[in-house]
């Protein structure tokens, strides 16, 4: 496995677009948060209270520094493991349980695995399980953004095995011709499921794929929220400026299994992921706010401890809502509900058993 | 009213929207200086500008994908595929995304983009310009499936396709693009979905159809009236949402069923018309359902004559459903 | 004879085709080092190497594109799609090039590759971890489309599809990988397509099922029984090339047929066997042709246990079908 | 639109690799022949008596060259545009014509419009219609010939429109983890219909696509055999020795129509055409031919004149054949009819008109 690569490429990072010092503490707490989520949830799968789960620790600093560049105004296209753009976004975390539930609450309605979340109001695009498919709709919503007068960007997240994908084919061709306003934020965090970046590609760096669009490439150490913070407010202002769209490749890695269907000690070593673990995000900027005064050991253990019992509140209020209505199963699979679909609610609501337990 | 081709309807309907609605562009491969391989898209680039009639890069994932973007920021996109037969590299975000999004998301992402695309055969296209694949899409929970037949539907369908706020898949039967012309309502003119339309009043059999085989199946009927068999012919127009309505009530007033399509027979759309016959129509049944479709195989280049089914094959069928037992 | 589950008998027949065949390879995401997400080709990587055992890149137009490749110069290539849902970027690759390359091709490029891929519900997988698509693939001209139901038929249906000579889609049911175990023949055993097996035998009702849904119709069925109604159950297991006799003889015994599937109900492989029956088995028929499927939404997470059929709305479909007039 | 870019990038041409100049006559005569059968069926087509056609004027050099560098034992991946390697690779003339006309004597047995053909004893794979769909097969075959141990390489086909196809992406990538020996031979004719170059793609040359893949990318002047020869060459050998695929780009122009249902005064100008129409590719090696006393102004009307006789007593041949048998269209859907399909063809056969008028 390749190391990160500490320096980017094609752009020099402006000093200027460090993240502020002031708001170093809020993203650490976005870090910290996401870590302490993503472990909760990890065990509330093992114990059967959530159906399904896919961490994204190792990423933190990435998604994090990422969202924090963006405007809330900037649509977000992400896949399925961007805990922690959404939190940064600002989703309350008593939602986000709730959509892993899958109860009354979840926005989804109980329809998607946990994971494959969106909300409108914070302009955050519901994911779906095929790889890619985000990637050219955001080319589209950026253009009819632009085409509206306003000026905002499209940021989607993606995978490196996600570069192997048609949409990403077609979404960077399309934002490289149309120069589209559109950020593409791939998380290379080294594996996909269990296939090694070097074998998903030869290209030698996945940002180098951009010569093929006409579209710039960086490549950050995405363990570094400063490296990724600048990046992203690069592209972010060159595409306002009407300079097109850039691919940024954040190296980071994926420090748990693919989902908690994986178990990741098939097919990499315990070797590699230690060289990883000790490049952890979450310690690399505590070092640095520990050493700027930001931050106390003592603090630092206060803001865990906070942050988990905040989540167990939340968690606690998510499982006290009930269960999904079933006779919403037939929503929204039209604007109106069809005369087919009318007629299927009603043989259903009538079957002898109305929530038979399951076969 | 003016007299217009099919595919003259069809480039009136998309002025019309683009006119009275800023949010409504197109986009699609050969669209705008070319204005489409068969025209439909013929002065909309002079008229709209290019950032509203948009000559997309080769790529159908990328068309769909990116009309799927649009409609989710609210525009109202136009996404024309240049034969249907190139729609399955653009399946996947059809199938799993557009048809999904308002569902998977809760109802916070309706997703309204309209696909055009010429559809059929009999224009000597072979194998890959002339297939008919609706059953996919009409099998495929969460998108409405148009098919007009003639100039006025086609525009009125269009309209309200445009104005709809689910995705639809709208085919026009290629093969009748220029080979048939009809008076077209100016204007606004909107045509309602999930209504079939009453193309021959009869009693003996009924025969249901769509596109360019309701053309096809009316010369049988109207051959077949001069036998004293009176056929009635059923457009369906509307795949999703189907007119079950109109389906049961003829069948129930004939007790005898033809449909009639181009696309292979095995699991084609002509399958779901007869599984809700004899699930709901069944007692009113005096004579086996028949399908008269293509054969279940690709399309043929040289024999697409015999391949389609043409008057003669539908004659015939209607003729012995009408004499069955 | 050994007994296995379902997955274990997937696995014992790659294992047997490629011990006796050397140009049998197996390809797709993660079916290496992995062993497949499911488990199906653990241990293939170990015996047979890299070149015949290939981690690919992900993409599904590539491993369908290069198996199509392979097979073209004679190789027998096994690709696994990881779940069935994830197969439309491969849906252009499958539907415009596998299934009619020997037919474009005047019979000179005969294309022979096996598709195998995890479907269906009841594993909590929601939207894109559930899908059924087998009715978009039936509808396909050129390509077989075999869904086992048990260990035994699952390895004896795989050996003929990687010995057959034209493309075959396999989808195992994936809801009853581990949750139904069975003997299993060892060594080169055979299930020939288009035969459909007995389940149950019956004369009141005839109920058709393929995949997991035979496992909930029997016990619809076994209930029934002791209510003294006596259905005939079907599994299907080849659904192209089907077993219309089978299908005709079981109807034209019972009179009444009740079709179960996971797919939504519109356009799905349900409609075919009822538009069978109504073509070819209508004078039998006492009662309407049930479906009793999954509804025309996309799949639902949180309530895939009233999505599904299960066996309640089975065998209330059973009932009322038995005592129609 | 760009002129043809007259060096190659990356890699240089060897002398050595020119086309040997006793093949050269060969060569002008393959060329000579696919402009002489492109012009006639352009007629055949007004005349009604082939129903389409695409032809390929303009791009002559290209595909006769690339052919030339070829083994017999290579496989071909064709588009729909590639008569001159057809031609080269030795399919004769009659059988061309009779797939154009889709009579008893064509191979695909009248299944496919003109244009869409292919010839197994040449190894020469059945072209489709969907655009980019063979790239991604030839990195198959290229895979399964290693596997077999046979020493060949696998060519396809394509367009610079096709460079945007989910299937260049997929091919390009698989060919570059697998190291495949396999030839991407794009002939960039500037247009993808009406759509130009510089909107399909904001790449710097479609051969810079390669950088994507790990795969060496060239481009070609495509009216320059000699240019075109080498990089073939020296691509296959690379293949050959085990250094993987190549991705050539061929800058040529399409002096024609797209096809028969094309005009295109649409989209594009006379100035271009006749700028290109000065580099006709068989004007300039003509001249060479002349240049070097292989040929004479007397031989060369000889010779065109000989190749349009050769080409009517092929029509003559091909028309002369009877129409394709009807009851063939339900034969090779599988390698045996189906239950299914014997009786769909016993009851075509029970028609009342078994050879009904086209309605
Ligand atoms: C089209 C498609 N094929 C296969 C899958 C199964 N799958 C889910 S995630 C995944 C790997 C994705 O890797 P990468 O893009 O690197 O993202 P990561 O999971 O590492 O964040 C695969 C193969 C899928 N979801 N979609
Ligand atoms: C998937 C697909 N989409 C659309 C088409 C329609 N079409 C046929 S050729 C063509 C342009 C191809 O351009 P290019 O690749 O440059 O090849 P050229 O025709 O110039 O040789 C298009 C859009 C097609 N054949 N396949
Ligand atoms: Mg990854
Ligand atoms: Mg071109």
């Amino acid at each position: 496995m390749a190391e990160p690569t500490p320096s980017t490429e094609n752009e020099p990072v402006a000093v200027a677009s460090r993240i502020p010092s002031t708001d170093l503490l809020g993203v650490y707490r976005m870090m910290v948060t996401s870590r302490v989520v993503d472990e909760r949830c990890l065990t509330l799968q093992r114990q059967g209270r959530i159906g399904f789960y896919v961490p994204m620790q190792g990423q933190e600093a990435a998604q994090v520094a990422c969202a924090w560049a963006l405007s809330p105004e900037d649509w977000i296209f992400p896949a399925y493991r961007e805990l922690g753009v959404a939190l940064t976004r600002g989703i309350p975390l008593k939602l986000l349980l709730d959509q892993f539930i899958g109860n009354a609450g979840d926005a989804m309605k109980g329809r998607q695995m946990p994971n494959h979340y969106g909300y409108r109001a914070f302009r955050f695009v519901t994911a779906s399980s095929p790889v890619g498919t985000q990637i050219v709709q955001a080319v589209g919503t950026a253009m009819a953004a632009r085409r509206k007068g306003e000026p905002i960007v499209t940021v989607t997240f993606f995978g490196d095995g996600t570069t192997s994908s048609n949409d990403f084919h077609s979404g960077l061709n399309f934002a490289g011709v149309v120069q589209a306003p559109t950020i593409f934020f791939c998380q290379n965090n080294q594996w996909a499921i269990s296939l090694p970046r070097e074998k998903q590609t030869r290209s030698e760096t996945l940002a180098a794929k951009g010569v093929a669009y006409g579209v710039p490439g960086v490549v950050v150490d995405g363990t570094d929220v400063h490296a990724v913070y600048a990046a992203v407010v690069q592209a972010r202002e060159r595409a306002l400026a009407g300079g097109g769209p850039t691919l940024i490749e954040a190296q980071v890695y994926r420090l748990g299994p693919h989902s908690t269907s994986d178990d990741p000690r098939r097919y990499r070593s315990d070797a590699e992921l230690n060289q990883w673990k000790a490049k952890d995000p979450i310690a690399r900027l505590k070092s640095e706010l520990l050493a700027d005064g930001q931050l106390t050991e003592e603090a630092d253990r206060d803001l865990w401890e906070s942050t988990k019992s905040e989540v167990s509140k939340a968690l606690a209020a998510a499982e006290a809502m009930p269960p999904v209505d079933p006779r919403t199963m037939f929503d929204d699979v039209f604007a109106r509900l069809s005369p087919q679909l009318e007629e299927q609610r009603l043989s259903f609501e009538e079957l002898p058993s109305p929530n038979p337990v399951r076969t | 009213m003016t007299e217009l081709t099919l595919v003259q309807a069809v480039n009136r309907g998309l002025f019309e929207a683009m006119r009275s609605d800023p949010d409504v562009l197109v986009l699609g491969e050969d669209v705008g200086v070319n204005g489409g391989v068969f025209r439909a898209t013929e002065g909309l680039l002079k008229e709209f500008g290019e950032e509203r009639v948009i000559d997309t890069p080769l790529s159908e994932t990328g068309i769909v994908g990116a009309a799927i973007g649009m409609a989710l920021y609210g525009l109202k996109p136009v996404a024309e595929i240049q034969f249907v037969d190139f729609i399955y590299p653009a399946f996947d975000q059809i199938v799993s995304e557009l048809a999904k999004f308002r569902y998977r998301s809760g109802g916070q992402y309706p997703c309204h983009v309209v696909i055009r695309s010429p559809y059929g055969g009999g224009i000597k296209g072979g194998l890959y310009h002339s297939q008919s694949p609706e059953a996919y899409f009409a099998h495929t929970s969460g998108l409405k499936v148009i098919v007009p037949s003639n100039p006025a539907d086609a525009k009125g369908l269009l309209l309200t396709a445009i104005h709809d706020e689910d995705p639809v898949l709208f085919l026009e039967p290629k093969r009748i693009y220029r080979a048939v012309t009809g008076e077209v309502p100016d204007g606004d003119h909107r045509v309602p979905f999930g209504l079939a339309s009453t193309v021959r009043e009869g009693s003996d059999v009924s025969v249901f159809a769509y596109g360019a085989m309701v053309h096809v199946a009316a010369q049988a009927v109207d051959a077949l009236a001069t036998e004293g068999i009176h056929a009635e012919l059923i457009d369906l127009r509307s795949l999703v949402p189907l007119d079950e309505k109109a389906l049961l009530a003829s069948v129930e007033k004939t007790g005898r069923a033809v449909i009639v399509h181009e696309a292979p027979r095995f699991c084609g759309f002509g399958a779901e018309l007869a599984a809700i016959i004899a699930e709901k129509a069944l007692y009113s049944l005096k004579a086996p359902v028949v399908r008269v479709t293509g054969y279940d195989t690709p399309f043929p280049y040289a024999l697409e004559h015999l391949y389609l089914p043409n008057m003669e094959r539908v004659a015939h069928a209607i003729r012995k459903t009408a004499q069955a037992a």
